[in-house]
Formats: C-alpha cells, structure tokens, sequence
C-alpha cells in the first residue's frame, strides 16, 4: 500500500481534475444557452434580453419547468410518462370547476388539486411497480383517460374565470424588496454551509477543494444571482411562478441528492438488479416517484390554469413531449440511472427561449417549427460532443 | 462440534427445464471458513441465492438453520438482517453511483432521512484503506476496472454487521496481487468470529483458506471434508467425478513462421491524451501460444483490443499479419484478416444475454451459416451445435438465452462463438476467468488443439500459473509497455513477477 | 360469396335494429369535442331530430380526418338513412361519402362543405365571412393603427379561411399604409396557452404599442386578453374572436374583447337535422342557393353568422337561448348589468 | 459432464416444451385480441364481426400496421421514432402536391414519395447513427421540422382531390378468385418449406418436432387463412391496403429472420458493445433501420392519402404513439433487442378494434378515451402476467 502522504497528494490532483470535468459539462449547456441568448438579442436589437422579456421567459418556462423537475426524477428511475400533459389537464379543468362552478376558495382548491394529482400518480405507479405493466404503456393508457375524463368532467367548455387568489399565483410579482432579500438569504446560506462544509471534511480529514474554487464559486453564484433579480426588478419583480420553480426545484435537487429516497431513485435506474440485491424496495420507491410526479404536474396545472385564468380542455397536450425533451437536452438519459435536475431546468430554459425568441422575431410559423427542430438536434450535440472530448 | 453458523438440509431448488439443486445439505462451523466447489453450474450460487432470499422461500423446497433457528426468508432485507451478506457472482454495482455510495448503498448511513456525505465519504475512506484500494470515494464506480469493482463490492459487504459472509468466486476478476490482499481481509475476519462461505474455481485459494470443503456436483452434495483430509487432486476428482492427472495439458509443438508482428506501437487514448500503450513490440508464430502477463492495468487489454479495432482511440505503429500490413479500423477488418478476440468481460464485450446460444455462436461468423446471403437456420444449428458439443457446453438446448446459463458455460459460448471463426490469430483475454477446472482442460485443449492446427494464440492471463502451463513463451507488460519476454522453459513465477513490477522501489507494497 | 357486396346495408341494419321498423337513424359525426360549440351542435342536433322521430348516431373525430374517414365507414356498416357530418377537413373525406352515395345514403355537410365528391345538402355559415366580419368590426374601430394578427391552428384549413377573409378586408389597408402588420402569429391547435405565450412576446417586442389584435377565434383571444391584461391593455386594445363561448361573451360583456362571431348554433343544428330526417326519409330539400364543391353544384341552406359586440348579447345569444344571462353576466355587478329580457 | 445421449435426448424433451412455451406467449396476445372481439361482438348484435365490418377493420389499421413494421425495428435496435406521424403527413402532402399541383402520374408520385421518405429517414439516421445523438431527440426535432416543412409547402392548404390510381391504392379490393389464388398460394408455400424443412433437418441430424404439431399448425394457419378471405369475400374482397400490409410484414419477418442485417439490428439493441467487437458495423446498421422506416412512413402516407383522397397538413398527428404502442402491446421491450414483426401486427390490430368496436356502439367520446386507455394497459398486463407464468 502506498503511504499517506502520496495518497493525499494524488487525491488533490485528480479532485481537482473532477470538478473541473463537472463543471465543463454542465457550462457546455450553459454555453448552448448563451449562444442561443446572444443570437435572439442580436436579432431583436437586444430585446431578448430585457427586464420585461427575461420576465415573459421565466413565465413561460415555469408550467414545463415544473413538470420536467418531476419528469427527471421518473426517467433516471427507468421510466418514462407519457401522461403529464393530461394530467395537467384534468388537474386544472377540476382545480378551475371547483372554483368556478363549485365556488370553493382558492386554498382548499389547491390542497384538493394536489391530492388529485397525487392520487392519479399513484393509479399509474401502482400499474408500473406493482403490477409490472411498462410505464409507456401505463402512462399512454393514462394520458387517454385523463383526457377522457376531462371532456366528460368539462362536457368540453372552457371553465373561467377564476377568484383573486388563484388568478394571482400566475400573474403576480414579488414586491421588489422581498425579491432582494430572498437571494440574500439564498447565498447567505450557500456561503454558510460551504463553510461548515469544509470545516466539517477537514475535521473528517478529507480532501479540500482549494479554498478560491469554492469561495470563486460561490461568487459566481451571487453575482449570477443578484443579477437576475436585479434584471427582474428592473420589470415587475421577479415572478411568483419562477419562485415556485425556484424553490421547487431546491426542494427536488435535495431530495435527489441528500435522501435516501432520491439515491434508491438513481440506484433503481442505474442498475434495478443490484439495488434489490442491496435490499432497496424497487416498487415502493417507484410508486413514489409516480406519485411526485402526479403531484408536480398538478402544480404546473395550477400556474397554467391561472396565467390562462380558464381551464380549457385541450390545455397541456403534449406537454409530455416538452417535458421530456427538457430533461433529454438536460443529459437525462432516456436509459435511466442519469440525469440532474438542474440539466432539466436548463432545459426548459432552452426550449422555452427558443420559443419566445422566434415569437419576438415574427419568424412565420412554419419556420419556426424547422428552426426549433434544427436546435433541439444541434443543443443536444454539441453538449455530447463536449461531453465526449471532456469525459 | 454441533455448533453451527448455517445449516441447509434437503434444499431442492428448480427451474423450469433444469434442477439446479437436488437435495443439496450443505452445514458450516461458526467462525470458519468453509470452501464451496464444483463444476460451472454445479449449483453453487443458486444454492448461495437461496440463502440469502433472492430465491425466496417457498420457491425452494428444504429448511434453513441460521444459529440453529428456522429461518425462512422473503426478501434479501430479512437475511440481511441475521447477519447474512453476499457478494455476487456478478457484480452488483451501480456504475453511475459514486464508490462512497455504492459501499453504502444497504447501508444504514444511506437509508437516513437525510445522507451526511462527509461522513459517507470519511467512512468510505476507512474501508477503502482497509482493501488496499487508493482512490477518491467520490469516484463513479463505472470508472474504475473490473478488478477494482470487485474489491469495492468485496468491501461493500464488509460494512455491513456480518456474521456470515459469501463470497461467490470473489477473485474471478483480480490478479495476484490483490487475491492476497483478500486473503488477508478474510483470515482478519476469520480472527473476528466471522463465518465465511467461499466459492472458487481456483482451488490453491481454496486449499490456502478453507477449513472445510464442500463439493456439489449436478446439483447434489458429494462431499464435506476437513481441508486436512484434502489436496487439490482429490477436490477435483470430487468435482468432476473422475480422475483428472494434469491440470495443464502442454505438449510441445510444431512452431512455425511469425504470424504476427507488432512494431512500435503506441496506443493513445482519445480522452485523456495519454499513451496508455508507448512502443511495444512482439511477435507471434504459427502454432504458438503466447502468454502474456502482467499487472493489473499494465495496459494488456488496451493492447489487444487496440489492435482489434475495439479500443477507441487513436494508434501508432505498425502490424504485420502474415508478413502483409494489417490497417484495422474497426472490428470486423480484424476478423476479416482473421483475427479473434475473446474479450475478459463477457457479460459487456462478449454476449447479447437475450439472445439463444446458437444465435450468439454465429454472431461473429454469420457468413458460415448463410446461403444465397440469408441465414440457413437448419445450418445454424448444426455448426452451432458442432462447436458447443466439441466445447461441453451444458445447456437445455440451443435455444437457451445465455442469460440463463451459468458463469462458465457463458464463457464456453463466447469461445465457440469465436472459435467457429477459423481465426488465423486467437486472442484470449482471461480465457477462463470463473471457469471451474474439468472446463478449464477441457478449453485448455481446444487451445492446444488449435494451436496445433496451426492458429496463432495469445492467453492474456493473470493467474500464473496458466501462462506457465500453457505458453509456449511469455511476454510481460509492464505500465504500458512490453517489459521482456522469457521462453517457456526459462519463465518462473518470480521471474515474470519481477519484471511486471518494473523492479520498482514502491512495487512491492502493490504485489506483496 | 358475394352475398353482401350488393346489399343496401341501411336495410340491413333497420332490420336488425329491430324496435320499430320505420324508426329513422341517423348518423351524425362530429370534428371534435375539444372545442366548446361542437358539443352545442351536438345535443341541438340530437334533441332535433329525436323530436322529428328520428334516432341519432354520434361519433366524434378528436380532430384527426382517418379517424373521421374511419368513424363513418363504422356508421355505414351499421345501417343508417342519412349521415350529417362536420368535416375536421373539406377535402379528406370525398372517398368514404363516395361510398355512402353508392349505398343510396344522403350525406348533408354540416356546417364545412365537403369537396369533390356528391353532397345532397351543405347548411353552413361562411368560414371567409367570418374572417371578413372580424375585420370589418376591428377596421371600424380603429381604421387606422398598428395590428397584429393571431391565426388559428396552423395545421386547420379553416384557419386558413378565416385568415382569407380577414385579409380580404386588410390587405387594401394595409397597401395604402393605414394599417401596419406588426406581427403574425399562429396558434399551435387553437391553444390557449400558446397565444398568450405569443400575445407576450409580440408586446414586448412591441412595447405595447398594438392597437388592434385580430384574433381568430375566442379561445385564442382569452389567451391573448391575459396577456394584455397583465401589462393594463385589456379592454384599450380592440380584439376579435369567434364562437361565442361562454367565456368570449363574458369578456365581451366584461369589456376586455371586442366583438365574437356568434355562427348560431341554435338554428344551424336545428336547420341541420331538419334537413338531415327530411333526406332520410327521400324528400325533397329546399335550398337558397347552391355552391360548387369541385364536382358539383350543392344545395346550400346558408345561414349567416352575427356579429356580436356588448351592445347586442342579449338580443342574440341570450335570446337565442345559447347562453343563460345569468351565465353572461355572472362577473358584471347587478348594477352595470342591463335590463333582463 | 453428462453423456452424448442424455444430451441429445434432453433436447428433444426440452424441444417440445419450447415450442410450447413460445406459442403460449403468442397466444395470449391472440387470446386478448379475440376476447376482445368477442366482447364488441356481443355488444354490437355480431355487426363487429360481419364480413364488411371487418373489411373496415383491416382498412383501419393499415396505416398503424405499417409504421409499426418499421417501428418494430427501431425499437429492436434500440432507438424510438417520434418523427413517423409528421413523416406520413410530410411525405403525403408531398405526394398530393405533386399529383394534384404538378400533374403527375400516380407512379412516380409513389416512386418519388417511397425515396423522399427514405431521404428523411437517412437525415434522421445520420444524426442517430453517425453523431451519437439520442433518435428520441433527433425524432422529436424530426416531427418539429418535418411538419413545418409541410406548412411550408402546402401553405396549410388541404391538397385533393386525386387521380384515379393513386385513389385506387387505399379504397380498392383485390377481385375475389385472386385473393383465393393468393390464399391458397400462400398456403401451399408454406406445406412446401415446412416439408422442405423437416427433410433438411432429418438429413443434418437434428431434432424433429413431432409431425402432428408442424402439420396441426399448418392447418391451423389454413384454415385461419381460408377463412378471413372468405369473410372478406363475403364483401367487396381483400383490401388492398390489407394486401399491402401483408406483403410487407412478409417481407419484414424475412429480412429480420433471415438476412445477415436483420439478426445484427436484434444484436445491436440487445448489446450494442458485443456487437461491435462481433464485426458488426453498428453505424450503418442503425442508418439503414432509419431509412427503411422512411420508406415505410412514405408508403403508409400513399395508403393514408389515398384513403382520405386529400392530403391534409394535420395528417398522421399522434401517429408515432399508435404505432409504439402497437410494438409494446405486442411484446416488443422498449430496452431494445426484443420484439416480433407478428406481435406488433396484432397490437396494431387491436388498437384498431377497440376504436372500431367502441365507434359501432356509439360509445360516447370521453368514455372511448378512458375506455381505450383502460384495455390498453389490461392488455399489456394480461401478456405479461401470463408471459410471467409460462417462463
Ligand atoms: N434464473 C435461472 N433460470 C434458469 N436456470 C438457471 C437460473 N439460474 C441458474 N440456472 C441453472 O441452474 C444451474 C446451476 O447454476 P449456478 O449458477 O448455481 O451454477 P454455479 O455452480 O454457480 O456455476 P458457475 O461456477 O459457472 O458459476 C445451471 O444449470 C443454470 O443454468
Ligand atoms: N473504461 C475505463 N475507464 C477508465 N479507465 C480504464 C477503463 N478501462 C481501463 N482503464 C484503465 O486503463 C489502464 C489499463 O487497463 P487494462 O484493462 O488494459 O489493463 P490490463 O493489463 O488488461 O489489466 P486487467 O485487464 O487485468 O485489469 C488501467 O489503469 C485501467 O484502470
Ligand atoms: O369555430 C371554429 C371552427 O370552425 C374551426 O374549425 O376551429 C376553430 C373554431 O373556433
Ligand atoms: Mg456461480
Ligand atoms: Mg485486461
């Protein structure tokens, strides 16, 4: 065995190496997006860019967004669901009548919503874990039902308009102030708990990153961070669906990472037969993932139901598709066992200003779905280009 | 005496088509060490399989004494939580996973409400020392070498609270150097009270380790012996059921012209830029066997499937078959020349598991069964079934998924698959990596049997004892390059350990 | 075996159906229901005919035309006297009508003509007057100013007629320079969502300077209208819509849209499934006019569409019973309401 | 090691029970689809199964039946299509626009269609094959661009009406005699290579399965075979589109079963890496799966045209999900590598007979949604339990 000491010093090195690769695969991503930024601003005299149009961008991300957080965590487990769309769908047409035709009050509109989207959840994951049924077929078997039961529940009208409450959760902004305060607390915390991070693996006598990388990161974060809410303040503030994105996806990358839940998640999709030999329950943990999901696409049904103000019966189809590619541009591998929320995010970002820059631009509409295609592809390949050379 | 860890009695155990287990006893002391042998599909990890609830109870016939108790398992949880762990046959990692979580993965630390990553990777850190293994615990498991997978699994069962350990041929997949640093893991936790159940087709371990010797055969037991009572002769006359003199069946042969020449060649790899391969050179004749040795990564693998056309990567040099340059693109301009290459990783490099024997023989000869450029199923058969009956293959017939074959029938499948090739050059890379010894003969001959047709083979090996045996000389690597080469009659054990090592101040810490 | 082949199959399946032999059945397939006024036609239609004695088959298409073709093959095969359809597209379905005018069943288009092929009767409103009238109303009030335009379903014939007549009225207006096209847009399947994704961008890009959005139909412009509202617009900017749906007709009385083309629902089913029996049952059908589909000269019963704006809900479609006033007028304080009819 | 004649003896015991247990898993399915029609049969009076009833069927299921032959391969070698629905309507439109704009005749409207189909398929594999980018991205970029392509082009005009012959290919019927002549030729092939086939076995010395099972199976097939062209006789005669998907699953089950690229697409997808190092050339392998689902696409678009007489710029939407159903209800493993031609056939024909059967009861449409969804995940799972038994 070789000694301590080289033992540490090759340790260094190759840390240092790792987060270095890390980081290059995911600016590749990033880059794909600042390019795509750059391109849109330069044909919109910059417009793209503006407070009010990163506002516009945000918004219109956050229904896929919400849905592709809980779309990763279903394609890293092995999966797939074909269904969210419909989901998304049948939760708001019954969030909407509730309100609408029932006149219950916005919170209990929620909590109902969110328990309905659970339920279905579990419906389709019960099929998939317990009943071995694959989840494409499960979940395109749902994607009819749901939709089924919508033109039934709806009898095909648009259910509007919708109380103060709900009307605000896709429409309002957070006053200016909050909006500084909350991403102080934010990095706040990052600083704090790199700290504590790092005193606690040096007490633990494991390997440090170099101090400036972690504290240059953390810079990055801050100014990154501070910059957007200040873009955004420029506008109305920032806009209380990103917020739900925002905090949502916090909550998921730590599930993800930090739970035992969220590693079986990537154990079961990396290798289903090893995680049973280790004693993790494949089916619980399946049926769990489906019942998120259930529950995240009701979120998104929400902010879509109230920045719409109506619930329409077409509303949400093919949002799987969206979803999905958000999560596959992410890096998620359709295979499972790989993927990161964060990936899926930017994603969503990517798709969605794709959308809004050619909207921007007046580009016909023909045009815009070949030029959308045509990026899809090449984001795609440039990140697994990059990612080959890197690896 | 009646003081045991594990009883079995009458354990029977099918599958449809096949009784992988036929009354099987099988009883072991507390705190010893007790060695299971047989054949390739004797039975040996079904019956393992069935104590440890992968095969759940009901779906087995007989009764389980853990203590002396009844126990009747459901899930693999309910034996883990007597104190039973196993180590796989096939490794169970999760590549994508850090090593750190993968040792962890049944672990209490990672079924907390929320994971304390520090505290992961300190105790990883612990274990890691304690198998001899240097790396960063926050490593992608995937990343490392099958040899390294298998001492990470190793360590995953010792973190664990265990009273009984099984090891499932544990070292199909290791050089020397880290088989000893195994066997001293498990005399430590033989001196810590630990019961261990071993299975090994590498009967000097066995004979070094165990107390007690348990031998199946077609799935019933033969025998249980004190190791005193034993040698390596009478453990296989047990397995096989017959008298097998030699283990190695060398018989010097008529060598011929070179057949293949290697010169100058450097092998870089695409990713990280470096010479995995720098300037090596070696020659290989007609009806000779090669063997070729060295040290875990010492660059043997990338070598060969370099010069196959399997290793990306860009190369230098130049390779002369049969006196004509070879260019080799890809893998099939390899076996157009006729060369074949039987990869050390069957599983991944070696099989379509899904697919039936005879389907997976003719993979790489397809051309063999066609007529008129479509396949003749009738023809598939036959050759099919030709190699596999030359190879003693055991399986229900040919239309078996090798999924369901056992480790080392799987490993006859992809030698018939290349043999019925008619390769010029055969490339072996640990031909018999989990193959028990009457297999072992029985591929040893082929090997000697081809040679003697005139085929060039090289056997990449790390057991010793079979390049010894087997070649008609020995080319040792060394870190990426041909360290020398010895005759057969002049290659000894220390002699090639010296020159793997690279005569090294530090290279002794990492041999032993 | 080719006893079936020449067998006029709506006797067939009168006898089999059995319960009364003279019964009437009629085969009615509807585009789809995703859109709120198909099912108005539907249960209009239905309520209709079974008063006039006659039983109605209903199958609706999801907007797919193989699914349509596919749909009324079935209602053939099951023995019907005559067969109404609304076309997800007036082209695709020349072939299986084909097949119904070989087994002697009268097909009346309902509502979209259907092209090239033997049609006994086509009551519908004109999609390209429709276009013409939303124009019309938006050129009136302001004749003059920046427009954008928000087309349908990109994939919809019919978007593509409106968007005819509504050019019909623009383009000279355009070409003397009134009006400047700031932006054209089209709907993604007539989505909600996807114009008020559009209706941002274009204010933005735009700065809020765009008097006038000509939207195609309501279900769009709520889209739009949510976005003009978040930026204070709803109700400065002039926006078109069609169909009447509730919640258009609310947001017209609300004040945020303009005006919707209401194609009465009441009188084309109704028109529809007198036509339809009056065919089924052989007899002679009286038409104002007629129009060429490609083949043929069809008898056309034309129905005109009504333009409605706050001024006239209530004497059209409160009157016409299509929406409740009450339903109307739920979000408009008692007050600012009008009179109750 | 066991003696020479236990083991040949084995494998004639082991032989029986194969051919057994392979015809198990094909008959569940074959049992679904029957109690299926049963079930409509009882609750239309017997009209589901009347001669002209099931001539709409077959007719019905053309298209699927035809994407889900070049599906099956797809997906056996491990990739998806998403592109195949705007893949028929693009290589429709197409065609219509060159008839009905450009005046030409029907066959080599048919000839430039099948290669522009063929062209797009190559563009699609390329991307998958030679640049490593996942299909599900490529496709899905694939069905953007391709359909706006066809906005483009048709300027989302319907384009109709059609000629006669290009008319002829969805809505004529094989004259009677011929569809006995081909029935019976059929039928006598397939006495003649099974005779062909025990000889050539007896004679290499292998395993015979008992005559009355090959020759039973025979008759089976005979009278199955006699029979439909009877029924169908009973009406107008064979469809052609019938006709046409017949000899393309013929020919499709030939090329996967016998031809050198057939068994590499099944070795690709069930272990890409050992194929590799097999000699198989993985690349141009794939291109070609891709460029033979074009060319497929292409031919269901000439079907589907021709069916409606016009082609419309939504045509074939939502395609893709039929014809990957098709391949899931009939066994084929989303992971690649597994998957009969067969199998897909009767999924795609029991897909068509729950819309078919629920259309003649006049079910209302949301209750077809959920009703269709609900049969389709208790088919799948009806397979897979009893696959699950029999293995
Ligand atoms: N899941 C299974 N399905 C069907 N047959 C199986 C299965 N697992 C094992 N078998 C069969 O059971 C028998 C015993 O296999 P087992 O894996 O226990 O052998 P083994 O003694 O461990 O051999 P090896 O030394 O090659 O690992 C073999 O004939 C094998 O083919
Ligand atoms: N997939 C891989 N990813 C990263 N490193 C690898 C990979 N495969 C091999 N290596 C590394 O490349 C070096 C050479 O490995 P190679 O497999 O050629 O060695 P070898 O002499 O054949 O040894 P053995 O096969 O016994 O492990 C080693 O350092 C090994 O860890
Ligand atoms: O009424 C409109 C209908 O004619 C069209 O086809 O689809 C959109 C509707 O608004
Ligand atoms: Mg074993
Ligand atoms: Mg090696």
């Amino acid at each position: 065995m070789q000694s301590q000491q080289s033992t540490s010093l090759n340790e260094n090195v190759q840390e240092k190496k790792l987060s270095f690769k890390f980081d290059m695969q995911a600016y590749t991503l990033a880059i794909a997006l600042v390019l795509i930024a750059i391109i849109f601003s330069i044909f919109t005299d910059g417009e793209f860019l503006s407070s009010r149009n990163l506002s516009n961008l945000f918004n219109q991300m956050s229904v896929i967004a919400v849905l592709a957080i809980g779309m990763t965590l279903i394609i890293v487990a092995g999966h797939i669901d074909l269904s969210v769309g419909s989901l998304v769908g049948l939760t708001g047409g019954i969030a909407a009548i509730l309100q609408v035709w029932y006149g219950w009050d916005t919170l209990s509109v929620f909590l109902v919503t969110i328990i309905v989207g659970a339920l279905l959840g579990l419906w389709q994951g019960w099929w998939v874990a317990y009943r071995g049924v694959p989840a494409f077929i499960v979940t395109l078997g749902g994607m009819l039902i749901f939709r089924g039961i919508l033109v039934g529940i709806s009898q095909g009208q648009t259910v509007a308009p919708l109380e103060g409450g709900f009307k605000q959760l896709g429409n309002s902004y957070l006053p200016y102030s909050i909006g500084y305060i909350l991403a102080i607390i934010g990095i706040v915390l990052l600083i704090f708990f790199t700290i504590k991070n790092r005193s606690k693996r040096a007490n633990l006598g494991l390997a440090l990153t170099p101090g400036f990388i972690d504290y240059g990161k953390i810079a990055v974060y801050s100014i990154f961070t501070m910059g957007i809410v200040y873009m955004l303040n420029r506008y109305l503030g920032i806009p209380t669906p990103m917020l739900i994105v925002v905090g949502l996806a916090a909550l998921f990358i730590f599930i993800s990472s930090k739970t035992a839940f969220g590693r079986s998640v990537y154990a079961i999709g990396g290798n289903e037969e090893a995680a049973a030999l280790s004693g993790i329950n494949i089916k619980r943990n399946v049926l769990w993932v489906f019942i998120l999901m259930g529950a995240l696409a009701a979120v998104a049904s929400l902010i879509l139901t109230s920045r719409l103000n109506a619930a329409t019966v077409g509303a949400g189809e093919m949002y799987e598709l969206d979803a999905i590619a958000a999560c596959v541009i992410g890096g998620t591998s359709l295979m499972g066992g790989k993927g990161k929320i964060v990936g899926a995010l930017i994603g969503a970002l990517i798709m969605a200003s794709i959308d809004n820059g050619m909207s921007m631009m007046n580009i016909e509409t023909f045009w815009q779905f070949i030029v959308k295609g045509l990026i899809l592809i090449l984001a795609v390949w440039l990140d697994i280009s990059s990612k080959k050379r890197a690896a | 005496m009646g003081d045991y860890a594990l009883q079995m009695k009458g354990i029977t155990k099918e599958f449809p088509g096949v009784r992988a287990l036929d009354n099987v006893t099988f009883s072991v002391h507390k705190g010893e060490i007790h060695a299971l042998c047989g054949e390739n599909g004797a039975g040996k990890s079904t019956l393992m399989k069935v104590l440890s609830g992968v095969h759940p109870y009901g779906s087995y016939t007989g009764d389980i004494y853990v203590d002396g108790k009844k126990v009747e398992f459901r899930t693999i949880k309910e034996s883990q939580k007597v104190g039973i762990s196993i180590i796989y046959q096939e490794l169970a990692l999760i590549e994508e996973m850090s090593v750190a979580e993968n040792l962890f993965l049944s672990h209490d630390l990672m079924k907390r409400k929320v994971i304390d990553y520090n505290q992961l990777y300190a105790e990883s850190k612990k274990w890691l020392n304690y198998i001899g293994l240097d790396i960063d615990p926050r490593t992608k498991v995937g990343k490392l070498s099958v040899g390294k997978q298998q001492l990470i699994e190793i360590a995953k069962s010792l973190t664990k609270k265990t009273d009984i350990l099984i090891l499932d041929e544990p070292t199909a997949a290791l050089t020397e150097s880290d088989v000893e640093v195994l066997m001293d893991i498990l005399k430590d936790l033989k001196s810590k009270g630990v019961t261990c159940i071993y299975i090994s087709h590498k009967l000097g371990e066995v004979m070094e380790l165990a107390d007690h010797v348990t031998v199946l055969r077609d799935g019933q037991t033969i025998s249980t012996d004190p190791i005193g009572e034993l040698s390596e002769e009478k453990i296989v006359t047990k397995m096989v059921g017959r008298e097998l003199t030699e283990l190695f069946p060398y018989e010097p042969r008529q060598i011929g012209d070179n057949i293949l020449e290697v010169k100058n060649y450097s092998v870089i790899d695409s990713q990280t830029g470096k010479k995995v391969i720098d300037n090596a050179a070696f020659n290989l004749r007609k009806g000779e066997i090669l063997g070729i040795s060295g040290l875990m990564g010492a660059g043997r693998t990338e070598l060969f499937t370099s010069i196959f056309g399997g290793y990306e990567g860009k190369k230098e040099g130049t390779v002369l078959l049969e006196g004509k340059e070879l260019k080799v693109k890809k893998p099939s301009d390899a076996i157009n020349a006729g060369i074949a290459y039987v990869s050390e990783d069957r599983k991944r490099f070696g099989l379509v598991l899904g697919m039936d024997i005879k389907q997976n023989t003719t993979m790489a000869a397809l051309n063999k069964v066609m007529k008129f450029k479509l396949i003749d199923h009738n023809l598939e058969l036959q050759k099919s079934e030709e190699i596999t009956k030359k190879m003693k293959l055991k399986a229900p017939n040919l239309e078996t998924a090798v999924r369901q074959l056992s480790g080392g029938n799987q490993q006859k499948v992809v030698l018939s698959k290349w043999i019925l090739n008619n390769p010029k050059v055969l490339i072996l890379d640990e031909p018999t990596r989990g193959i028990d010894v009457g297999a072992k003969y029985e591929i040893y001959k082929i090997i000697n049997e081809l040679a003697e047709e005139g085929v060039g083979i090289v056997i990449i090996s790390s057991e010793l004892p079979e390049v010894l045996g087997m070649s008609d000389r020995v080319v040792v690597m060394s870190e990426g390059t041909v360290a020398g080469q010895f005759d057969r009659k002049k290659a000894t054990q220390e002699k090639i350990m010296a020159l793997a090592t690279g005569g090294k101040k530090d290279a002794k810490s990492t041999v032993h | 075996g080719q006893d079936a082949a020449n067998n006029n199959s709506s006797e067939e399946g009168n006898n089999e159906g059995g319960e009364s032999d003279d019964k009437l059945t009629i085969g009615l397939s509807v585009s789809d229901l995703q859109l709120e006024r198909w099912q108005h036609d539907r249960d209009i239609f239905t309520e209709k005919a079974e008063e006039l004695g006659a039983e109605v088959l209903v199958q609706s298409a999801n907007g797919d035309s193989a699914k349509q073709l596919s749909q009324i093959e079935n209602m053939l095969s099951q023995g019907i006297d005559a067969l109404a359809i609304i076309a997800v597209n007036s082209d695709a379905l020349s072939s299986v009508v084909d097949k119904a005018q070989e087994q002697g069943i009268p097909v009346l288009a309902y509502d979209r003509l259907i092209n090239n092929t033997t049609i006994d009767a086509y009551v519908s409103f004109d999609n390209v007057r429709v276009g013409e009238m939303q124009a019309e109303y938006l050129t009136e009030q302001v004749p003059s100013g920046k427009y954008f335009l928000m087309g349908g379903d990109p994939k919809d014939n019919n978007a593509h007629m409106f968007r005819e007549g509504q050019m019909n009225v623009l383009q000279p207006l355009i070409d003397s320079g009134d009006i400047e096209v700031v932006g054209d847009q089209w709907a993604d399947g007539w989505q909600a969502s996807e114009a008020l994704n559009i209706m941002e961008n274009a204010l933005t890009a735009n700065d809020n300077d765009i008097d006038v959005v000509v939207a195609t139909n309501d279900s769009t412009a709520g889209g739009a209208i949510q976005a003009l509202d978040a930026q204070g617009l709803a109700g400065e900017v002039e926006i078109s819509g069609q169909d009447a749906d509730l919640a258009g007709v609310q947001r017209i009385v609300e004040g945020t849209q303009s005006m919707t083309v209401y194609k009465p629902i009441k009188s084309i089913a109704t028109k529809s499934a007198e036509v339809a029996v009056q065919l089924a049952k052989g007899e002679e059908v009286e038409a104002d006019g007629s129009v060429d589909n490609g083949s043929m000269e069809v008898p056309f019963i034309k129905l005109d569409p009504i333009m409605v704006n706050k001024d006239n809900v209530v004497d059209t479609v409160v009157a016409d019973g299509f929406h409740s006033f009450d339903d109307v007028y739920e979000n408009v304080p008692e007050e600012e309401r009008p009179e109750r009819p």
